[in-house]
Order: C-alpha cells, then structure tokens, then sequence
C-alpha cells in the first residue's frame, strides 16, 4: 500500500528516531529508565505503521507472518528467561540483529547504485556477521554451552590476521565488481572472523564485549539505513553505535580495564582471566555450624554477594537465610559493589528476583562506613570487588577499583569453592588475615547448610 | 538523498548518541545496552522492505529469514529490556516501596 | 532542500544543544552564553549571499549594514569570549599559575 | 567565484557545523573552555572562506570592505573594554546579531518561495527585531545610561499585549500577501515589542534576559538558514537556540529565580528588583579607623565580594587592601560566591582582571569551613549571598539558595552605602546581629580610606 505520501512517511519516520532519541536519553537516568524504553517500543510501532503504510509490498501475508512467528518466539522466551540469563539473552538478540542487517544488505546488493552504497553494503555484510557469529559464542560462553574461559590456540593471531586479510579482500572484490558471489564469501569470512574475536576473551569480561557488538550492530544498521536511503535506520543506528561505543567504554572503566585489552589480552598472554592457580597458603577453614553461630549470635551482619552467588545461583538461598537471620533480632544488610557478578547491576537484579526487600539492598558508599560496626561480614561468591589489593599493592590489575571495605568487619566468612583467585586472577591477601574463616564448597550448598544450621540453634 | 545530508544526519547522530549516554551510572550498563540493543531492532523495517521486494523465491526466503531475525531482535529486546527495569525500578524508591509493603 | 530533511536537521541539533549545555557549572555560565553568542555572529555568511545579490543600490546599502553587524556579532563575539576565558582558564590550574609566578 | 563543488561546499559546511558543536562542548567543562572557543572561531573562518568560494558573489570588493571596518570596530572594542563591561558587551554583540538575521530574511523575502519559508521570514524579522532592541536596552541599562531599576508605567502590561497582537497580525499579513510593506511593519514593531519587553526587568535579572535574547537570536539564524537553504545557519541557529534555552533556566535557577517570574515578574507586581525600602532598625556602624583596627589586628581575614564592589568599581583598592595586610602577616582569603554579582562567574573575572592571585580566590564549598576559624569576615557590597534567611526562613525568596557562611566568623564588617536590602529586597538579619559593624559610603570610597587607615597603622 502507499497509503502516506513521501513527506508525511519522512514525518513519521523522524518521530520514531526522536521516540529512540529520547528511549537512550530515558534509560540513561534510573527514575526514567522504564519509561525511555517504552517510549522506543512505541517509536518501533510508529516505523512499523509507517513502513506498511508506505511501501509498495508484495510477500505482505508472508511477511506479517514473519512478524508474528518472529515474535511469537521472542516475546516468551523473554517473559520466562531468568534474571541470571538475562546477558546471553541480550547476546543472541544482538546477533540476530547483526545477521539481519547482513541479509539486508546482501539482498539490496543488486538494487543499489554508486560507490558509496556498495561500500556500505560490504560493511554490512561483513560487520553484520562478525556480530552474529560472535554474539552466538559469547552466548554460549555465558550459557556454559562452552568453556568460559578464554580459549586460546597455537597460531591464533596468525589465523586471526590471515582471516581478517582475506575479508578485506572479498570487500575490496565486491566494491569493486558488485558480484554476488563476493558478499556470499564476505559474509562467510565475517562469520569465522567474529569466533575468532570472541573465543580469547574470558568469561567475565563477555558483557563488555557484547556491548562492543551491539555498537557493532548499531553501525551496520546505520549503514542498511544509507544503502536503503532510509534516514530512520541511519539515525538510530548511528545512535546505537554512539551509545554503544561510550557505553562499552564506560563498562570497561567501571572495571578498571581497557577495550583494547579485553579483546588482545588473550593472544598477547595478559590473560584476562587471571591466573587459576590455587594458593596453597594454610586458611582458617570452619564447617557449616561453625558459620552458623558466628551469624546466629551478631548483631548486624553485612553480605556481600558477588560472581559466585550468581554462577551457584544461590540468591533464593542466600535471601531465605537473611530472612531467618532478622527474624532472630539481626540486622541484615547487603553490601552491592557495582561490578560484583556477570554484568553491571547483576547482583540488583538477582536479589531483586529474589524478594530481598529494596532497603537492604546498599550501593557501595552507602555500606563502606557501616563495616567497621558489623560483626560479620558474609562474602558469598566474592572475591576481587571485596580485594584489598586494588588499595595496598599499585602494581596490581585491580588497583584503584573501588572495594567494599569488609576488612574492618570484626568478623568475615567467605563462602568459595576452593583457593582459586576471582576473575583479576590475583590472591586475595584478605583471605589470611586473622579475622577471616572460609567454608568450602558451592554457594548454594554451603548457604543451605548454614540456613538448616542457623535454623537449629 | 544526497550523500552529504546522510552524512550531517550520521554527524548529528553520533553527537546525540555520545552526549546522552556519557556519565551513565554503572548500574544502569545492563539495562541500557539491552535498550540501545532493541532499538537497533528497527532494522526490521529495512528486512519488510527487501522481503516486499524480493524478486524469487530464493531472495524471498533470505529477505524473511531477515525479518524473522529482526522481529527477535525487536520484540525480545524490548521485552527484555522492560523486564529488567521493571526489577530495577522499585529499588530506586525504597520509601514509596516500604509504604506499599507496609500496607499490604 | 526538501522540508522534512530540514526538519530532522533541525530535530537532531536542538538534541545535541540541550545534551551539550545541559549541566554546565555556573561559573561558566557568563563565558558559555558569550561563546554560543559569536557563534550566531555566522548569521554573516547570510548576510554575504544577500550582499553579493542585492539588485540595486538600496538593497545593497541595506545588506551591507546586515553583513556590518553580523561582522561585530561574529568577531567581537569570539574575541570577547576568549578574553573573559584568558582570565577564567587560570583559575582552574592555581598549581600551575603559582609555580610560574614563583619562577618569576 | 565558484571555485567549489555544491558537495565540497556542503562538506564545508558540515566541518563548520561540527566545530560549532565541538565549541560549545568545550565551554561547558572549565578546562577546554578557551580550546572550544576556538575551535568555534576557526568553523567560522571555514564557514566564511567557504561562502566567498562557493557562491557567485556581486560586489565582492564591498563585502570584504564592510567585514574589514565590522572587525576593526569590534575586535579593538572587545580587546579594551573592561572586565566589568562585558555583559552590555555580550549584550550588544547579540543584538546586533539578531539586527543582521532580520535583515537578511526582509532582503530574502522577495526571492522565496513556499508558505513555509516565508513564515521563516516572518518569524526571523520579528524576533531578530526584539532582540536587536531588547539588548540595546539591557545594553542601555548596564552602561546605566537609563535607570537599572524596573521600568513599568501605567498600562504597560496593555499596551505590551496590544503591540505584541499588532506584531502577530502584521506577520499574517505578511504570510498571506508577501508585500515587503508588511515586513518593514513587522520590523517596526518588533523594535517596539523588544523595549516594552526588556524595560521592566530590574538590572540584576537583565544577564539572563540577556541570555533569553540570544537563544532568540540563535532560533533566527535557523530560521535564516530555512530561508536561505542552508545547512550550517540552521544547525548553528538551532544549536545556539537550544543551548541558550538550556542555559537560561540554568542561569534562573542557579539564583533561585524562574524565567516567567523574571520578564512578568515587575508586571504582576511582584518586582524583581524586591523592595528598596531602607530599613530604620538600629545597626551598629563604625569608622573607617575601627574597621582597619579590627583589620589590622586579625590574623585571618575572609573578603566576601558581591554586587557593590563591581558597581563601585573597588576591585583593584580591594585587592591592594588584601595585598597590603598579607604584608603585615595576615592571611586573606576571597569568598567567592557562584551568583554573586552581576553574571555569573563576576567576580572570578573581576578579582583575576585586579591582579588577585588565583589561590587566594576560593570557591564556596572550599571557603564555607574556615569562617568558623576568621578573625574577620568582611563582605564588601555584598548582601544575599550572606543572608542567613536563605537558611532560616522558607517564606523568603532567597530560601534554600546556598550562602557564604559568614555569621560564623568572630566579627563581621559590611560595606554597603546604606540600609536599603540587596537584590532579593529582604532584610538581612545579620547586619544587626553583635558581631557585625557596619561602615557606611560608596565601597571604593570606603576601601580607600580603610586602606590609608591600615597603612597607617
Ligand atoms: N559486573 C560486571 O559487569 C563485570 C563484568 C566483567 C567483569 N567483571 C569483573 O568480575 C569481578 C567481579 O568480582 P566478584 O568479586 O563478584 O567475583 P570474582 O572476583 O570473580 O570472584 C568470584 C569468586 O566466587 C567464587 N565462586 C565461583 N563459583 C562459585 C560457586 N559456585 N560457589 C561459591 N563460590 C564460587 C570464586 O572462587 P572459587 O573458584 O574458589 O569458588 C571466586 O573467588 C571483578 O573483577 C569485575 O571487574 C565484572
Ligand atoms: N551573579 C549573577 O549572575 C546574578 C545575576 C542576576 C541576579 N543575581 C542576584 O544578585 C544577587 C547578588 O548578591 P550580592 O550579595 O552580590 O548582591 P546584593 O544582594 O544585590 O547586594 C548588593 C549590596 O551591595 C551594596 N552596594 C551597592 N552599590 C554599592 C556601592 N557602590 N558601594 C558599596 N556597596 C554597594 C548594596 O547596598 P546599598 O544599596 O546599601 O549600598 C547591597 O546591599 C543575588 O540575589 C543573585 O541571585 C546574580
């Protein structure tokens, strides 16, 4: 149908980029971030209106049941994920994008004029697939479809390079003759390339490198958006590249680590993560009861949860046995370090989810000055955010992090499976003070049984 | 369109996209990469229009597959976006949160 | 230069002017208004087309008065803005300002 | 001359247009201040080779001629011109600003086409109008060759509503007929509108009129740049526009005002200029010779500057004072407050033009602490930014605006010429509190003679 005519489809088409305009301008602020996304969902409706009512369509029953398959499939899945799922769900959303966006391009290949456009379509294409093959892994790192740790093979920055050559060769052939044939080799070269970029890249540094690819996707639906001449997707998907670029910046400086880094870190042997070593320094380990009544017989008891309680998936655990303990008389808080866990505000979320009351849940200011008058600090599945290294010692890699101060607790418990570093790789002096007891074992075993010990006292 | 007015649109863009999101709290890095992440969903509209267009039926299982793609993207970015927030939102009113609790 | 074009440009830049300006110290204030001030003064390469195509001697003289004051407005504007910084820019550095009045 | 392609000349532009944006990025972070502001001055230059390159230009050799005499007024002007003039400096250069967008749409008017761009000349005409004669009022009024104080007559609010529907039918006219009689109508009456606007806001509020009239100015040179088709006078106008709103109200709420308060405010009465009225309470005032004693015999002395000491001009006795008693071993701070004054950031730039070295210059937050421990706080020509009700009484219009801590010092002296109140027009409590003396007379009087007093000494 051509219901609307040029202009009034142009009008309509910037409203849904000021609708996304003012979506990032809402989620950016934690009062308006529900409602920025809303106002995206409704820009999105606009531009679908819009394009239906616009475009000469053929395939039209075809395509609306795309749509409703398409979101059929989505809409569920989403509902239903876990918070825990929620970055590898992200992940794949990504890629998917970025694998639309190839298709896209590839398709208008034969439809489109001048230089410039073809230019673009190769970006697409290739881009486009580096972000699909590469959120696909980083999806499966996340969901432990595979090891998540950095994967590294003899060669790799040879095969890398040789494969990074080998698509600017394919874009520079199909720039220049326009065949199909080139973008079906661009498209797949991007997809090897993009396992290649993300296998070296450890398991907790993946949130970073999916914000990376969203940009990544943003940037080829920008260029679908000049290959189309459809100002719309130019806009936000220059949006989506801008934003994603700041954001993953902003994500790596929260950690204290660097863009570059994360990506080459692997192949260079700086690993991101870490060394796995154990210490076999002695420890001052206790058994379940023992923690029990350490916790039973406080007065304020500070937890702080961290990567672990979100891999053992302990938070309805950990958020019974807080329950238990205030309903003996203890003050219970929780001491959330901005990027404890998998993604930034993953320990909000996961606590959020489970029913742990909002007025214990503290940012780290709030808690520091509050450890030095807590007789117990719980360290579940945490280990750098709570490292006094990243204070003492300048030539460590999480040096002038911000950490949650449990050292001045009286007491402090850590719960961890083994003497294994966190994510930094570096040992945690803490451990050894003479203040800290360790329980061994999983997250959730070891809070269940310090929930049936507490319980009995 | 002219290639340079697309290019003052990229322009104009990059500046928007840069300013609005710069000095974002780290709490809100999730939701707001999940965000950005449906909104680059709209591709959608460029996959309905190579599927309106396809010439073959080869071209026109590609063009829905990318619509299929992009329909994910969209519709579970969104979604999933809200859900998040939706956790999010209360923790940043804890009073107004309590009173309801208390009422209940 | 189609209507709707104009408009987005015009869209995107009220964007980028709210988000740049948004938040800025009151200290500032004075010089940022002076700065955003001499930028307006480009309202002269206006006033040059409109010069360079007056028909007869009174549209001339009349152009001619518009590039007049656009040039005050644009030169006097960066001039004066970067005089008031020349003071302010010290302020910001008194470290730096006092090792060179020591080495003096 | 046509030496450049319409791309190239786009391009151009676009360049301009980014450093545009680039320079009012770097004037809002204090650091890269001067940096923007150049790099807004070379786009201009960009802009303005591009124009002569591009366009077939008649009368060349006039243009330039005009530019040439343009700058050798205003370059020579702004390098000289005292630090306490530049606001009717900025004023005027805004003015004259938006005199030249309403010529160059009542020149354009006969050669558009379309109801839209002629609406654009209608509205540039007029607003440029307004704010051509609205900042030379403001100018006016802050080179005090009229009153400061609010102008309001009888009627005033009616005649300003019949002038302004005048305006609105001439623009009609205008739309509809096109004639260029209706545009010198327009002018008219927008040179009259500008006045009636600007004549009754007192002189303290004229600052953010001033910065009212240049987002109007900047919205002209984008409706100019409608008219004309170009890119750059629209993104520039726009931007100028939208960044000038942003910063009038951060400009009205930085001194607890709101803009419709400030420009209805002296027609509804409740007048910005506050009450003049001297109050007759008994106060405790003294002689210059007491001020130096108690000066002299400090050991630290905290100046507070405001409003008095630029209108006295006292900046440079002030800082020979300061000069004089750090001589005798007394420690003398500044007390800068952020609105204190006549702009924004006023006395940073007054204080700095009078050779006061930067670190003895400290900003509120740095300065509120030490009162508690000074010998002598001594507020020259200042008054709100003092006033304890801005804490105390919520019914004040001041209340909740932060001040300088000065009712902490042991003693306070003030140097004001009389009991009337400052801007805000309410009484200062502190002036009859014991540790308060006051010394009467015209700040720079004053400070000379307690400045021979103190050398006397
Ligand atoms: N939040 C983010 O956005 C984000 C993103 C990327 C990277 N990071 C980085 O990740 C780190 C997060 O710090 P963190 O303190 O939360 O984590 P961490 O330093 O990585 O420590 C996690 C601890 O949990 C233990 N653990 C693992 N699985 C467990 C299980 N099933 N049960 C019990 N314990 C378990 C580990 O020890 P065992 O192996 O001995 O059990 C380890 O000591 C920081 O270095 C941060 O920079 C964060
Ligand atoms: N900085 C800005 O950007 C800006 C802009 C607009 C408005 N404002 C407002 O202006 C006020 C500034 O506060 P402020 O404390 O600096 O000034 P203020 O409260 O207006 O007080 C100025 C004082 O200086 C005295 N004075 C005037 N002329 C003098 C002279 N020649 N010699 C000696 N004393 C003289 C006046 O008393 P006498 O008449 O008795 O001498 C008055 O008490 C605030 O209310 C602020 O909101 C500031």
């Amino acid at each position: 149908m051509s219901l609307l005519s040029i202009e009034a489809t142009a009008l309509l088409y910037l409203v849904a980029a000021v609708c996304f305009i003012l979506a990032l301008k809402g989620l950016s602020s934690p009062k308006s971030a529900r409602r920025g996304n809303l106002i995206g969902a409704f820009g999105a409706l606009v531009a679908l209106v819009t394009v239906f009512l616009s475009t000469e369509l053929d395939n039209l029953a075809l395509i609306i049941a795309t749509i409703l398959v398409g979101s059929a499939i989505a809409a569920p899945i989403s509902r239903r994920v876990a918070m825990t799922q929620m970055p590898q769900l992200v992940a794949l959303f990504n890629g998917v994008g970025g694998g639309a966006a190839a298709l896209v391009a590839m398709l208008e290949l034969t439809h489109v004029e001048g230089i410039g456009a073809v230019i673009a379509v190769a970006f697409t294409v290739l881009v486009g697939a580096v972000s699909f093959s590469g959120s696909v892994i980083t999806f499966a790192k996340l969901q432990e479809l595979m090891p998540t740790r950095p994967i590294v093979f003899p060669g790799g920055p040879i095969v890398m390079s040789l494969v990074a050559l080998a698509s600017l060769a394919a874009a520079v052939w199909l720039v220049i003759s326009g065949d199909p044939l080139a973008s079906y080799v661009l498209l797949g070269l991007g997809l090897v390339l993009g396992v290649l970029f993300v296998l070296p890249v450890g398991g907790a540094d993946v949130p970073i490198v999916i914000s990376l690819l969203n940009a990544f996707t943003g940037l080829t639906v920008a260029a679908s958006g000049l290959v189309l001449g459809n100002t719309l997707l130019l806009v936000a998907g220059t949006l989506v590249g801008a934003s994603g670029t700041i954001l993953t910046r902003a994500m790596a400086s929260a950690m204290g680590r660097s863009v570059a880094g994360i990506l080459f870190g692997a192949f260079k042997g700086g690993s991101t993560a870490g060394s796995t070593v154990a210490s076999d320094r002695p420890v001052r380990s206790s058994s379940a009861e023992d923690v029990a009544i350490l916790l039973g017989y406080a007065q304020r008891v500070i937890v702080v949860p961290g990567y672990g309680l979100a891999v053992a998936q302990a938070q309805h655990t950990m958020a019974e046995l807080a329950t238990t303990l205030e309903a003996k008389g203890i003050e219970v808080v929780f001491g959330i370090h901005p990027v404890a866990g998998r993604m930034p505000g993953h320990m909000n979320v996961l606590l959020a989810e489970a029913n742990v009351p909002y007025e214990v849940l503290q940012e780290m200011d709030e808690v520091n000055p509050q450890f030095k008058t807590a007789d117990v600090a719980l360290v579940v599945g945490a280990n750098d955010v709570v490292n006094p290294a990243a204070k003492s010692s300048p030539g460590s890699p999480i040096y002038g992090m911000p950490i949650l101060d449990v050292a001045s607790a009286r007491q402090v418990v850590f719960l961890k499976r083994s003497m294994r570093p966190g994510f930094a790789g570096i040992e945690n002096e803490l451990l050894f003070e003479p203040q800290t007891t360790l329980l061994f074992g999983d997250a959730k075993e070891s809070l269940t049984k310090v929930l049936g010990a507490v319980k009995a006292l | 369109m002219d290639p340079i007015t697309l290019l003052t649109f990229f322009v104009l863009s990059v500046f928007v996209g840069f300013e609005v999101v710069s000095k974002v709290s780290s709490t809100l890095h999730t939701p707001l990469m999940s965000g950005a992440n449906a909104i680059h969903g709209i591709i959608l509209v460029g996959a309905i229009i190579v599927a309106g267009q396809a010439e073959n039926v080869g071209l026109l299982i590609v063009a829905l597959i990318a619509v299929l793609l992009a329909t994910v993207n969209l519709v579970g970015g969104f979604v999933v976006t809200d859900r998040m927030l939706e956790m999010f939102g209360g923790r940043k009113q804890p009073a107004k949160a309590t009173t309801e609790e208390g009422a209940r």
